[in-house]
């Protein structure tokens, strides 16, 4: 592992996350490029298979924000993702993902600088465990398109 | 001849003549010792091929997606069988009313391959006494307890009397020890995670997908299975270790909350891949974390429709 | 407030509470609590050496706990009397006071609370009001971001005797804000907390901001504001002067404050309405104009002097329009903010108003009241059989009925206002009220009815209100059905249950129940007694299947003459609806039921007789025709 | 007084729900506490929607994106000082819309008709009931199939029923469809942005 590695992190952004003027701007336009914003309606949109291709294309670490329990844009559609994904991400630490490299938060609107905080400290985390082996095996090589 | 076969086959010639269904779901006589076959029976007098015994080793709840709405269904269903129709039923996949379910508490299914792992390829005839399994090889006859030769599935079986059936032939028999059913996931959990990744590597690297496992499930009825689309293509198609392990991590997400853990999978499978294990965690989790259990009850939705604000939280932060 | 103590008959008890007040207009009997300072107001000359030399230190609750006191204090430097206190909860007894105050030996830490009763004439609630807590609107963060402050903080910081000697800073770094926001109806006009309107705040921000403006001319100061009420003598000429100051107005009522974590800076949301686009924007310190609500111990100063609360918590004026000073216990006089928000000016009048009703019952020697004070008949009074009843006391919206189970109910004349409902209430008919007995009511009412009975309508009416509004329907020559009979009474409170059966006994065809607005009721609660009544009698004749729109209930003020002569109006509809017979025939079926429900009316004295003496005099006048 | 529901304004309050409309004094704090209204579209406006209906401005009313766009979040209604329940009331006026033959400009979930074996959970998840099951006519194992249904005038396109489906039947469209969102996914990672382990 060479020092210059850095983490590529993929973040699920809901559409509507309670995120202060700033911020939102800051993920729009601030985002360095080892980091990508992908923003779906809802947390609640964010299919397991999503996170499986992530992981399984080599992505270091996933953090999906999302609104407060009960400020959902949709009513409930975080709890859900909730449900789902906390089962999913415990399903692949069963089968030997580390924890720690899906991450989901709950941002509210007066939590300015909370996602930079979250983002330094998944990547953090990341540093720590190094780059992602397990479960990472559609690995494309650099530079190769489709 | 067994006592059970006989009051099936009643029930069934009664079934089919008082015109109450007009298929009745139920195993024959195999081509092969070890093994019997499923059996479609629409007239009275083709009742006599029903049998039941050990070697009954299909989940036959997975043919009531296979039959139109329309159609009423007999179905031999042993405690598996019975909470995979409940969970059917629940998922819209047949109307209760129109489904007949002949209740049979259930010993335990035999592994034919842990027999032929002792006594190789050449089983001419066997049969069930009591506790004991007679094999007949071209060697001589074997005997066999059980216990030793039952199904791991099956030998851990938490349920092992029908749901919710209309009517149960049989005694009902002891409940399962939850304790040895969850063994496996804990033991397996208690693994340091490279050795459960490895684990996981050689299992699914053997992998051939043949999609039996998905044949064999009663509870993967989709007409196009997600491993089968183009747009987006979710996975792999071919066998590389991406594709299979994306096969099997999500065949298994699938069943959360669903699978009934009859290990009709693991039987299935040509290439003896070891799959109950991944399915077990799941089913472990949503009752640990949502109390669910599949089959416990006739309305529960599955766990991912039932969240809640109280959901425990320990992933969102 | 030093002249007030100067002169020779002001008597200043500060630190003291009222315990109980007994007795009537005149007459009162107060018990006061004078509570021990520690310090003997005699001895201390407020030299201030004890609160020198005292070691403890705790927040000063007058400069909004913004700055520190000793456990040996005044409350403010201009307290009136001068006299230290020493906090007891604080306090260490390490006597260094003692020593200090030395040969004076006003420290007295044996002193205990002294009971007091005094004899006064008449009272005056002056209590004011308190602060609304922003903290439980976390969307305002005040509590969590250090400045957002409120307008009394913000108060004592531009204050010169405050703590910070009028430097207005920002409490999280101590530097001067160059932007400031200004937040109105903070807990105010608000379903969740308070849904009045403070009276004040709007002039109040306004001032802030021009004295802040005054001070630090570069201040960016931008008031957030959902109406701008200025509805006195040169209130909005100050709002011009404001305006031309520089000071911005945005309409738009905040949904959030946000706070830089580093700079403690503030981003105040909202929509510009007036834009209609939302906005935030960055500030160095929030002011939030806080609502006012009533003192926090309310409900005991209610219950001691016996003076009613309007929705809120404030204290009720015998009248909204006619009687705003007095409260509904004679004698007692409501002054200033503890009776409803208002601002400097009309507190202040609303005392000098107060003062001087109450001179004018100390400079009497005899106070009339009406005659139509309630009596009780202490014999038919089940309570002084050893029964459990009270419901007399509970009815009446003075507190003039005393109860005591064992002894009859006691009817304190001097308290008592007439309006009847005790009478109407009592199970038992052992009250009655003078002028309006049962016995005389009844007289009218068989009086009224004794011809065709089924063709009248018998309106009841309270005096107050809806007598008034056929008197306006009349003067102003509203018609309306002939067949209309009038009976007046005081209050809708008065208005017996039995008076209706009977009426509808005796055949009446209709009879109407009416009586002020619940808001404008004379008696303070008594439109809500009848109002309950009324509904219970709505509910029986529903239950009877009696024609819709025979019993009819209309609260009709003495200004609606015109509802007046529409409701009677529709009333007869009703009635010209009915075929005869088959309003015969349901008066008939309905009678027996009538007949035992009005029967207990019998029961009352002299009921018989006045029925007697009416039948003799309606012989001798049709003898008379004849 | 019991009139006739008559102008714009008396039909919403006629509708459980909209009875609380000319409380409303105009604060504008259900806007700032409006993430459509940040986040998405600068014109989404319920305080001027409610006004509208207030002065019987049906047309403009059902013309307003803001009629469609609220998806019941609620977060306004606590933040409300008149405690108005304003998604109740958009709801109402939303309910007239529709009577009046309008439909949403929402993209909303659509249905594959082929694959959905009708399991029922979108109809479970779905925050907004939006989802039935219906028989169809598409011919398929010989006969009328049942299949999951959208109603497009409820649905609000969060994607809940698109992220439970196991077999992808149900989705978005366009920019939130499993295709797009893979499609982007892919390729980022096949990007030569940084260097990748492998």
């Amino acid at each position: 592992m060479s020092d210059k590695w850095t983490p590529r992190i993929v973040v699920f952004q809901c559409q509507y996350c309670l995120y202060s003027e700033a911020d939102q701007k800051w993920m729009d336009t601030q985002l360095p490029p080892h980091i990508k914003l992908i923003q779906v309606p809802c947390t609640g949109r964010i299919s397991p298979l999503f996170v499986l291709n992530a992981i399984q294309g080599g992505t270091d670490g996933i953090l999906i924000s999302g609104c407060q329990p009960e400020k959902c844009h949709y009513k409930e559609g975080n709890l859900g993702a909730r449900r789902q994904l906390d089962a999913f991400r415990r399903f692949l630490t069963y089968l030997g993902l580390e924890e720690g490299r899906i991450r989901f938060a709950w941002i509210d609107v007066s939590e300015r600088g909370r996602i930079q905080q979250e983002l330094a400290g998944l990547e953090k985390t990341i540093q720590a465990m190094g780059p992602i082996t397990r479960l990472a095996t559609r690995a494309i090589p650099v530079g190769e398109k489709r | 001849m067994n006592s059970l076969t006989l009051a099936i086959r009643q029930e069934a010639a009664r079934l089919l003549e008082e015109k109450i269904v007009d298929v009745v779901i139920g195993f024959e006589a195999g081509t092969l010792p070890l093994k019997a076959q499923p059996a479609f029976i629409t007239r009275k007098e083709e009742a006599e091929k029903l049998v039941f015994n050990g070697f009954c080793q299909n989940n036959l709840a997975a043919y009531l997606t296979r039959f139109p709405k329309e159609k009423r269904l007999g179905i031999i269903c042993r405690g598996c069988e019975s909470r995979a129709v409940r969970a059917l039923v629940i998922e819209h996949q047949h109307d209760r009313d129109k489904l007949y379910l002949i209740g049979v508490p259930c010993t335990g299914i035999i592994d034919w391959r842990k027999i032929e792992r002792r006594v190789g390829e050449n089983t001419l005839q066997a049969r069930e006494e009591g506790d004991e399994v007679i094999v007949t090889t071209r060697d001589g006859e074997h005997r066999f307890r059980r216990a030793d030769v039952l199904h791991d599935s099956c030998a851990r079986c938490l349920h092992p009397n029908p749901v919710g059936a209309d009517i149960v032939l049989g005694d009902p028999l002891p409940e399962g020890d939850p304790e040895r059913a969850w063994a496996p996931v804990l033991e397996f959990e208690a693994l340091p995670p490279e050795e459960r990744y490895a684990y996981f590597v050689q299992e699914t690297g053997r992998c051939i997908r043949c999609y039996a496992c998905r044949e064999a499930c009663p509870m993967c009825y989709c007409t196009e299975c997600f491993v089968d689309h183009t747009a987006p293509r979710w996975t792999e198609s071919m066998i590389t270790p991406g594709g299979t392990q994306a096969w099997h991590i999500v065949r298994a997400f699938h069943q959360a909350g669903r699978c009934v853990s009859c290990g009709a999978c693991e039987r299935a499978c040509p290439m003896d891949i070891k799959m109950t294990y991944l399915v077990d965690k799941l089913s472990y989790d949503m009752m640990q974390q949502y109390g669910f259990e599949v089959g416990a009850s006739d309305e529960k939705q599955p766990p991912f429709a039932a969240f809640t604000l109280d959901d425990r939280n320990r992933f969102v932060r | 407030m030093v002249d007030a103590a100067r002169h020779p008959k002001v008597d200043i008890r500060t630190y003291t509470e009222v315990e109980r007040v007994d007795g009537y207009v005149g007459n009162f009997k107060v018990l006061l609590r004078e509570k021990s300072r520690y310090v003997r107001a005699d001895r201390c000359n407020g030299c201030g050496e004890c609160a020198r030399v005292c070691p403890i230190e705790v927040p000063n609750y007058f400069d909004m706990n913004l700055a520190p006191r000793k456990a040996a204090y005044v409350p403010m430097s201009q307290a009136v009397p001068l006299v230290y206190n020493i906090d007891l909860d604080a306090c260490i007894h390490c006597y260094k006071c003692v020593e200090a105050c030395g040969k004076l030996e006003a420290i007295d830490f044996s002193m205990k609370d002294k009971l007091v009763w005094e004899d006064v004439g008449a009272i005056i609630v002056a209590t004011g009001f308190s602060h609304f807590d922003p903290s439980v609107m976390p969307e305002y963060g005040y509590g969590r971001y250090p400045n957002v402050i409120t307008a009394i903080e913000m108060e004592r910081l531009n204050n010169t005797a405050g703590p910070t000697a009028g430097n207005v800073i920002r409490p999280s770094d101590g530097t001067n804000p160059r932007r400031l926001a200004i937040i109105n109806c903070v807990g105010s006009r608000d379903k969740h907390f308070n849904p009045w309107c403070s009276n004040f705040c709007c002039m109040y921000g306004i001032k802030n901001a021009v004295l802040l403006k005054q001070t630090y001319p570069d201040m960016d100061i931008t008031i957030y504001y959902m109406d701008i009420r200025t509805p006195s003598k040169g209130y909005e000429e100050f709002y011009d002067r404001a305006r031309e100051m520089g000071i911005r107005f945005i309409q738009g009522r905040p949904s959030m404050i946000t706070e830089d974590p580093e700079t403690r800076n503030l981003f105040v949301h909202s929509e510009d309405v007036t834009l209609g686009r939302v906005i935030e924007r960055e500030y160095d310190m929030v002011m939030l104009n806080q609502a006012a609500v009533p003192q926090p111990d309310v409900d005991t100063t209610s219950s001691v002097l016996n003076v009613t609360q309007s929705p809120g918590g404030w204290f009720m004026e015998y009248h909204p329009k006619l009687r705003p000073i007095d409260s509904p216990n004679d004698g007692v006089f409501l002054a200033g903010a503890c009776q409803g928000v208002k601002d400097i000016p009309a507190s202040v009048a609303q005392g000098s108003a107060a003062a001087s009703r109450a001179g004018r019952i100390l400079h009497s020697d005899q106070w009339e009241i009406e005659p139509i004070v309630a009596v009780v008949w202490e014999d038919r009074c089940v309570s002084a059989q050893g029964k459990k009843c009270g419901i007399c006391a509970k009815a009446c919206p003075y507190g003039a009925i005393e109860y005591e189970q064992g002894k009859a109910a006691h009817v304190v004349t001097a308290k008592c206002h007439g309006c009847g409902g005790c009478v109407a209430e009592c199970p038992h008919n052992a009250i009655t009220q003078m002028h309006f007995t049962d016995a005389q009511i009844l007289a009218q009412l068989h009086a009224l009815l004794a011809e065709r009975p089924e063709e009248k309508i018998l309106a009841f009416r309270c005096h107050w209100c809806s007598y008034g509004g056929a008197d306006l329907a009349g003067v102003s020559h509203f018609e309306y059905s002939s067949n209309e009979r009038g009976l007046r009474v005081m209050c809708s409170a008065r208005m017996d249950a039995d008076f209706i059966y009977e009426a509808f006994r005796l055949g009446a065809g209709a009879v109407l129940y009416s009586g002020c607005h619940p808001q404008d009721c004379n008696y303070i609660t008594g439109q809500r007694l009848g109002a309950a009544r009324a509904e219970r009698l709505m509910k029986a004749f529903e239950k009877m299947e009696m024609t819709p729109g025979r019993f009819r209930v209309e609260w009709i003020s003495a200004a609606e003459g015109d509802k007046y002569a529409r409701v009677i109006n529709e009333m007869q509809a009703v009635l010209n609806s009915i075929p005869k017979e088959k309003l015969m025939e349901e008066i008939e079926r309905l009678r027996p039921e009538m007949e035992k429900r009005a029967r207990r009316l019998r029961e009352v004295p002299q009921v018989e007789e006045a029925l007697e003496y009416s039948r003799q005099l309606e012989i001798a006048m049709v003898g008379e025709e004849a | 007084m019991n009139h006739q529901p008559e102008t714009f304004a008396d039909q919403v309050r006629a509708i459980p729900g909209g009875e609380h409309l000319e409380l409303c004094y105009s604060c504008g704090t259900c806007v700032s506490k409006c993430m459509i209204q940040q986040k998405v579209e600068p014109e989404y406006n319920p305080r001027r929607l409610l006004h509208k209906v207030m002065i019987d401005l049906d047309q403009e009313a059902f013309a307003d994106k803001t009629t469609w766009l609220c998806s019941a979040c609620d977060l306004c209604y606590p933040a409300c000082p008149q405690q108005i329940h304003i998604s109740k009331v958009i709801g109402a006026i939303k309910q007239l819309a529709v009577e009046a033959g309008l439909t949403t400009y929402l993209q909303t979930a659509v249905v594959n008709e082929l694959t959905c074996v009708a399991c029922g959970l979108c109809v479970e998840v779905c925050p907004y009931e939006a989802i039935t099951l219906v028989e169809t006519s598409v011919m398929f194992r010989g006969k009328a199939v049942t299949v999951a249904r959208v109603d497009p005038n409820r649905c609000m396109a969060c994607g809940l029923c698109a992220a439970s489906c196991r077999s992808a039947s149900i989705g978005l469209v366009d920019k939130f469809s499993n295709e797009a969102v893979v499609a982007e996914l892919w390729d980022w990672i096949r990007s030569p942005v940084v260097e990748v382990t492998a």
